[in-house]
């Protein structure tokens, strides 16, 4: 506890380095912070790294070690390491933040514009509403069925044998989208198969599932009463399909929101960890030395 | 479920279109009528269907209108999942009742009734209480909406089986003290006696004619399909016609037509024509899905099954139990209709009821359409099918969809459920007489 | 903690966790010829279970931990759960130490409930309490005093002897001690939730199901005299919220704990809401089932299950809110729970207009997992905490 | 050898796809399964080639075991003659995917590293074709009957102790290995059965003990003779989950709760109450002392709980579907599961993985979980009685069985539980007898 204390303040003619790991259920994102004396906040490292089926613990420790590795840190240069998702597993957090919390931060710290986010990940999607400080003013989150989740998509991409990176384009150029009508996520995947063998093409089945998925996140955006920038993040943000489906429903449904992106949204729980991380250490700091 | 629009295309046969138009031209002028009552100074009362108080309300000049029907109708419509989404929007929650949800989606969205015309706002709810927990949250959400009073009327759950006494006056007690008063409120009017026991007559006269259509399907082959076809039969005696001329005029239509029917030796009519075959006979419990109403009857007709008796016909008054309105009591007989609808009545009573369907209907199965959104109907369901197979030895199906949300109406799942069960009852007549 | 409170609230947690009833069956057998009257929720009048000298037993869902096979078969999977789990306890033939069962009109759910109930166990009484949505003492006060001779007289028959008007008036005092020690809890807690945490609160409120009413309260005065001496219980930086939704099947302990752990003290809350339906204390002159009357058209709680007239719906809970300086509401409802689901939309425009924070979800007594309930729970208290100052 | 006619069954399951055989008296002289997948047709195709070479194979058992001089050899000859046969057809599918991998390395994407790509993709399988002799040795324990599942495992555990070569990543392995493994399985026409089994003979024959060897010519003959039979199908029936898109009419077309019965009456014939859990659903049937279905129950719209549910387990704990239950097995403490979403199983798993919880204790837990949805089905379609037959797929797993053993003793006493090593084709069965019914009565 000293000890970072201390490699704090000799540090902070520099910065604060402060790292913030996003354990998520189907990937582990972190991100390594340099806030300046002043103020500024540089990207040291952002990482990525799927689980696929490995242990958690050894995917989070690993990871961290190759992102400090990336940005050239000493584990003990860093004075504040905040963790979001499923914090438990990452023992050496300083503290915890909620994953919609450090999302909403992300969110404004990537697209300063935004007064919404809307977070899909693998088993979930929350929409938030937030103020410019990244508040969250209201929320929604999906419950405990699946259906229309990341890992949905997911299932559906192997089975239809799409690389997850082509998904999005390959659904932004469909004619003819197919509906799919089942609610269970397990029932939709023979729905697919079903679409499959009628010989519905791969970009009309994948825009249909966007545009069903796109349906049941519209409604979380609606029972918040959004308006105005939408910033997706989370693994989804990747997907451009789902945002352009999310854009022509909410137009089509009359609601008016103008969806973004940004290329490091997926990173926005390991962002705004990190960046809660540099807020907080410097109150904890501000406190220490008062005491002293 | 007594759309115009959504009568089934008739194929010109003779007498089958009167009963059909007539039906079509009551509700279309109803219709007319509640989308003109603001500037024609008449005033509207929101109502249920289960207990309604159709010949008091007429009484006082009101005009009743049914948000159940309304929704149903949209469903039909195919416009229920708009609506739904849209009270959903609203914060209303995705477990409860779509028909509630149904009615506030159309709301929020310009109450635009089934015929195209803008509904006009209640002047009074009339919030009868009878067999349904969810009605009263339905009227209060309206309420609302509405700067418009309430009145509140608490019908007893029949859960020993019969009528009490003093349940009957706790009824006539509350039309006195809060129904009338506000009915006289509401119109202006006073309340006259005599004008309401005139028009229980008259219903009286049309629910004997309905309870004789419904009752020819005990015939071998059945002219009728008492579900199916019978949601369009009940339709003006649950919803505005009861104690009417026209509703008399159409229930006489109707029986001779059906009377028609038997003597030619047809079937019941279907969006297709006659129906042909009786291959199964079975009884129906629970309301049917309106969002796909008719793919969900093509897939009873085209395998040659009948319905010949059902619940759902029930729900806004049991009249094949000998009941009438009784001119001679107006309120007490009010009150005893109200505490009579189907899903009034206790589970052991709705059992025997069906029993008594199975046996005296002569029907080769049972089936239950299990609905997400009622759990008036739904809760005991599965209980209900265990005793009816153990006391009729028929063997029962169950399957589920829902009203009016579109998102649980799974054909597929539904034809594999119906198909599965009708081979049985086939698989079970082969091996009975090979 | 000090071990005479570890042991209180040990004891409270296995008295609710034995399905068996062991308690009451303990208590039947003290004395030949004592009976037990199982009840729904929420409200029944216990009193006059009391006063015929028959134990009142509240029967809440059985939680998380029973394995539920026959009651699934029962159900289908959008009912909610605690018609489940009543139905497998009394398959299971855990509910035959109770001699009668009464099913209070709450919902269409619990109503159908009293008809099956009336199928699978022919012999054993059930009565349906259809309790008035009229409140006129004129009308809605005639017809439940005519309900409640009715049963006033059918629980002497179960008790074989009658109930006299001084035994009701007694009973009447039992219960109304009962209920103002709960008041006097309820408000410890709202002034010093860290002292009196929800989940021991409500472990012990629980006991009262199936402790009769004048243990339950010495139970509860232990309580309040040993949790202040814990000296370690310190309060934390914690939202204060109000917890809404909860009338009939009840959370599981875990989420209540989750809510505390994710920085949310519960200040007020309608848990075991039978348990205090009266608010307030019931006349013990005169009349006693006039009072008991009178009573129920004054003085019920305002929950979902009733119907309010114009203008009432969430003033109550604006008035909690107030009353108990909370910041937020959390509204926390069984899934498809259509009382409470529908109630929500109104209470919330209510509190919207009066500028209270609020959030929701939906659980069910065997929710195992808080993962999303924690995430959602802790944003809330991060909101309010982070940011109400600001 | 005369012309042989036989009755087909199809059982397109929402997983797998099944076939039975039958011949006119009734006996099962072939099985085939295969993964279901998108396209019905070729599963359909696929199954039915595997049932017909079973049934040839069945042919040449007969002939063998109607040739006294043969009697001695027939077991050990057999065997080793399917054991090389499985394995000549699993090396030819693993030649297809190197063929479907490697020109999945030709997509744009990969152009930057596509030769280190090309390297790592044959070094593993390489791997995997050295495996393949292990998973057909003598001696293994089959892990599964699929060739995606075996490969699949194979495939992950080599790539991910490739993970770390230059810029070559274990989800880019794992994306071309998913769109490969769908070519694989979609093309039919695994080569003749002739040459297939041909090409496995002489194999058999040289690694053959003495006395087969011995009797070489007079076993050459009769695969000879069978690879020759001719085969007349008189008739097909389907059922199944996806019975509504086979290629075929609808007289010829049953429902499976029908089949299932029927099936499950045929194995054993005093069974009244029959439990299938499937892929996607579950269903509880009662049947009458001829196999008519007199009353049953199917899980509604969410597949929580049905097999498909072990097989997301199995996948996220990389295992065979059978390791599943054995592992299982070894719970001393079993944890109390609730949900039972599909989707959400590798989720859940993983967090009590993560919250310390062991292994075999979750696995026990799920069982346990399956089984008791499973239990509700029971009660509600009329409880169980004797005989009671447990049939689909996961009764193939011990663990689910041992689960559905202890709740049906505790909650009805005591049963009799038939389970049967072809419990999965049960449905195909049902349908084969019809198919046979129908012939017989319009021959
Ligand atoms: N390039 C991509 N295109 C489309 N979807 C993607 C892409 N990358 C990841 N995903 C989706 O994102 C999900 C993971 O999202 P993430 O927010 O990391 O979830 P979690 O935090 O729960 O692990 C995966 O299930 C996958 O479906
Ligand atoms: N060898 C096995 N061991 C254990 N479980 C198995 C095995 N084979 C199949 N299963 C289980 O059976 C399920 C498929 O059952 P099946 O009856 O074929 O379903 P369907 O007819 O729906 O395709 C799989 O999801 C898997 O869980
Ligand atoms: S419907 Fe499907 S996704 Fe939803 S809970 Fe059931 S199995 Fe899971
Ligand atoms: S719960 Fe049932 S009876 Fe009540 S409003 Fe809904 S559909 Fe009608
Ligand atoms: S939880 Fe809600 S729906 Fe269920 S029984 Fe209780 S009040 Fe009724």
């Amino acid at each position: 506890m000293t000890t970072t204390t201390i490699a704090s303040r000799t540090r902070s003619a520099e910065g604060q380095i402060t790292a913030g790991v996003d354990v998520g259920s189907s990937a582990v994102k972190i991100a390594v912070l340099l806030t300046t004396s002043g103020g500024e906040t540089e990207v040291l490292t952002l990482l990525t790294e799927r689980i696929r089926r490995r242990e958690l613990r050894k995917v989070v420790n690993e990871g961290y070690e190759a992102a400090l590795r990336a940005a050239g840190v000493a584990a003990q240069e860093v004075c504040y390491v905040a963790s979001t998702g499923e914090g438990e597993l990452v023992d050496f957090r300083r503290g915890h933040f909620y994953g919609m919390t450090t999302h909403a931060r992300g969110a404004i710290f990537l697209m300063p514009e935004v007064r919404a986010v809307l977070d899909v990940g693998a088993l979930h999607a929350r929409a938030m509403r937030i103020d410019e400080r990244s508040r969250v003013l209201s929320y929604r989150m999906t419950g405990q069925c699946a259906s229309g989740s990341g890992q949905f998509l997911e299932n559906i991409a192997r089975y239809l044998g799409i690389a997850l990176q082509d998904v999005g384009s390959l659904s932004c150029g469909a004619g003819n989208p197919q509906v799919v009508s089942s609610i269970c996520a397990v029932l939709a995947e023979t729905d697919v198969i079903n679409m499959v063998s009628r010989g519905i093409s791969t970009p009309d089945i994948l825009k249909g599932i966007h545009l069903s998925m796109a349906g049941r996140y519209l409604k979380l955006l609606r029972a918040i009463d959004v308006h105005g920038h939408v910033a997706i993040t989370g693994g989804l943000s990747a997907d451009t399909g789902l945002a352009q489906a999310l854009q022509e429903s909410a137009r089509k449904d009359g609601l008016d929101v103008e969806i973004r992106t940004h290329p490091n949204a997926i990173y926005a729980g390991a962002l705004g960890a990190a960046l809660w991380g540099a807020y907080r250490h410097r109150m904890l700091a501000g406190q220490v030395e008062v005491s002293q | 479920m007594t759309a115009a629009s959504a009568s089934p295309r008739v194929p010109t046969e003779a007498g089958k279109e009167r009963s059909m138009s007539l039906q079509k031209q009551m509700i279309a002028g109803h219709y007319t009528a509640l989308s003109h009552a603001p500037q024609e100074g008449r005033k509207v009362v929101y109502t249920f269907v289960p207990g309604n108080l159709t010949e008091l309300v007429r009484s006082f000049n009101l005009l009743p209108m049914l948000p159940e029907i309304n929704a149903l109708q949209s469903g039909m419509r195919k416009l229920s999942g708009d609506y739904i989404a849209e009270a959903e929007k609203h914060g209303h929650s995705e477990d409860v009742c779509t028909y509630v949800k149904c009615d506030i989606g159309m709301l929020k969205k310009g109450n635009i009734g089934p015929t195209g015309e803008k509904l006009p706002p209640p002047d009074l709810l009339l919030l009868s209480y009878t067999g349904c927990f969810t009605f009263m949250k339905w009227f209060e959400l309206l309420r609302q909406e509405y700067d418009c009073p309430v009145a509140m009327l608490h019908v007893p759950y029949q859960s020993e089986g019969c009528i009490l006494p003093h349940h009957v006056d706790y009824i006539v007690q509350q039309l006195r003290t809060e129904v009338i008063p506000k009915l006289e409120q509401v119109s202006g009017l006073r309340y006259d006696e005599d004008r309401l026991r005139e028009m229980l007559r008259l219903s009286a006269q049309a629910e004997d004619d309905l309870v004789w259509v419904l009752e020819s399907a005990k015939h071998v082959p059945s002219p009728i399909d008492a579900y199916f076809g019978g949601v369009y039969y009940i339709g003006p005696m649950f919803t505005a016609f009861r104690g009417t001329a026209e509703g008399v005029a159409y229930y006489r239509t109707l029986h001779e037509e059906v009377e028609e029917r038997l003597r030619s030796g047809l079937g019941p009519l279907t969006p297709e024509g006659s129906q042909e075959k009786e291959r199964y006979r079975l009884v129906m419990e629970g309301p049917p899905n309106w969002t796909s109403f008719r793919e969900f009857w093509k897939m009873f007709y085209d395998e040659g099954a009948v319905v010949v008796a059902s619940s759902y016909t029930k729900v806004g008054g049991l009249y094949d139990g000998g009941f009438r309105h009784d001119p001679a009591r107006p309120l007490e007989t009010l009150a005893e209709y109200c505490m009579g609808c189907y899903t009034n009545l206790g589970l052991p009573t709705r059992v025997e009821l069906l029993e008594r369907y199975i046996r005296e209907y002569r029907a080769d199965g049972f089936m239950i359409n299990s609905i997400k959104s009622c759990n008036s109907f739904s809760v005991g369901q599965l209980l209900m099918l265990r005793q009816l197979e153990q006391r009729t030895g028929v063997p029962g199906g169950f399957i589920e969809s829902d009203l009016v949300d579109p998102r649980y109406f799974s054909a597929a799942n539904i034809k594999n459920r119906i198909e599965s069960y009708l081979q049985m009852l086939e698989q079970k007549r082969a091996g009975a007489n090979p | 903690m000090s071990p005479e409170l570890v042991n209180l609230i040990k004891g409270a947690q296995e008295l609710n966790d034995d399905f068996d009833l062991t308690a009451v069956r303990t208590w039947k057998e003290a004395e030949t010829g004592r009976k037990a009257i199982g009840y729904m929720p929420i409200y029944v009048p216990r009193e006059l279970i009391h006063a015929a000298g028959m134990l009142p037993v509240g029967i809440m869902g059985a939680g998380e931990r029973l394995e539920i096979i026959r009651g699934d078969a029962y159900f289908q999977s959008y009912i909610c759960h605690i018609p489940r789990s009543t139905i497998e306890l009394a398959l299971t033939r855990r509910l035959d130490v109770l001699d009668g069962m009464l099913f209070p009109s709450i919902c269409d759910v619990i109503r159908n409930l009293s008809g099956m109930w009336t199928m699978l166990f022919p012999e054993r009484y059930v009565r349906y309490v259809d309790l008035p949505q009229n409140f006129d003492p004129e009308v809605g006060g005639v017809y439940w005093r005519r309900e409640l001779e009715t049963l006033r007289a059918d629980l002497c028959r179960l008790a074989g002897r009658p109930i006299e008007d001084e035994a009701l008036r007694q009973s009447i005092a039992v219960y109304n001690e009962n209920r103002s020690t709960i008041r006097e809890l309820y408000s410890a807690r709202s002034r010093q939730p860290w002292v009196y945490p929800t989940s021991e609160v409500y472990l012990l409120l629980r006991a009262g199901n199936l402790l009769p009413p004048e243990d339950h309260t010495m139970l509860l005065r232990e309580y309040l005299r040993l949790a202040p001496l814990e000296t370690e219980r310190r309060d934390r930086d914690q939202s204060r919220i109000v917890l809404v939704g909860t009338f009939c099947e009840q959370p599981p302990l875990g989420l209540l704990l989750t809510l505390e752990r994710a920085g949310c003290w519960i200040v007020d809350d309608d848990l075991l809401l039978g348990l205090r339906w009266t608010m307030g204390d019931i006349s013990c002159a005169g009349d006693p089932l006039q009072a008991l009357v009178e009573a129920f058209l004054t003085k019920s709680a305002e929950t979902a299950a009733r119907y309010l007239p114009e203008g009432e719906h969430g003033r109550a809970l604006v008035e909690s809110v107030r009353r108990n300086r909370a910041e937020g509401v959390i509204f926390c409802a069984p899934s498809f729970c259509d009382p409470a689901l529908l109630e929500q939309p109104m209470l919330i425009s209510r509190l919207d207009r009066e500028g209270i924070p609020h959030t929701q979800f939906k659980y069910s007594e065997d929710t195992g997992q808080f993962a999303v309930i924690r995430e959602q729970a802790g944003t809330f208290s991060d909101s309010i905490r982070l940011w109400s100052q600001a | 050898m005369s012309t042989l006619r036989v009755h087909v069954g199809i059982d397109l399951g929402s997983t797998t796809t099944k076939a039975v055989v039958l011949n006119d008296a009734g006996e099962v002289i072939g099985r085939g399964i295969t993964n279901s997948r998108s396209n019905y047709d070729v599963a359909c195709q696929v199954v039915r080639e595997e049932a017909m070479v079973r049934t040839r194979f069945t042919l040449t058992r007969q002939a063998i075991g109607g040739d006294p001089a043969l009697a001695q050899v027939e077991k050990a000859f057999l065997s080793s003659l399917q054991r090389n046969f499985r394995f000549r057809q699993h090396l030819d599918q693993l030649a297809r995917l190197r063929e479907a991998l490697l020109r999945a390395t030709g997509d744009a994407r990969h152009s930057a590293h596509r030769s280190e790509l090309t390297t790592a993709l044959e070094s593993i399988l390489d791997g995997m074709v050295e495996r393949t002799a292990v998973h057909f040795s003598e001696l293994a324990v089959r892990k599964s009957d699929f060739f995606r599942d075996l490969a699949t495992a194979d495939y992950m555990q080599l790539a991910e102790q490739h993970n770390d070569s230059r810029g070559i990543t274990f989800d880019m392995l794992c994306g071309l290995f998913d769109a490969a493994i769908l070519v694989v399985e979609n093309s039919t026409g695994q080569g003749s059965f002739e040459t297939q089994l041909r090409g496995a003979l002489e194999p058999t024959l040289a690694s053959a003990t003495r006395a087969v060897q011995e009797q070489a010519p007079r076993l050459r003959a009769v695969v000879e003779a069978t690879c020759r039979a001719e085969i007349v199908e008189a008739g097909t029936v389907g059922t199944g989950y996806g019975r509504q898109r086979l290629p075929f009419p609808k007289e010829q077309i049953r429902s499976e709760i029908l089949c299932h019965g029927l099936g499950a009456h045929a194995m054993f014939p005093s069974t009244r109450t029959v439990l299938d859990i499937g892929g996607q659903d579950t269903k509880a049937i009662q049947v009458d002392a001829d196999g008519i279905v007199v009353s049953f129950q199917m899980n509604d719209r969410c597949a929580a709980g049905c097999g498909r549910y072990l097989g997301y387990i199995a996948d996220e704990m990389n295992l065979g579907l059978h390791e599943l239950g054995p592992l299982a097995q070894q719970s001393q403490r079993r944890v109390k599961i609730n949900s039972t979403c599909t989707v959400f199983a590798g989720a859940e798993l993983r967090e009590r993985l993560s919250l310390g919880q062991n292994r075999e204790d979750i696995l026990a837990g799920l069982h346990r979980a399956i089984i008791l949805r499973a239990m509700s089905l029971l009660a509600r379609s009329g409880g169980v009685s004797d005989e009671f037959t447990f049939t689909g797929g996961v009764a193939r797993n011990p663990a689910a069985v041992d689960a559905l053993r202890q709740l049906v003793q505790e909650n009805y006493g005591e049963r009799t539980l038939n389970i049967s090593a072809d419990s999965i084709y049960t449905g195909a069965l049902g349908a084969a007898l019809f198919a046979r019914r129908s012939a017989q009565a319009n021959p």
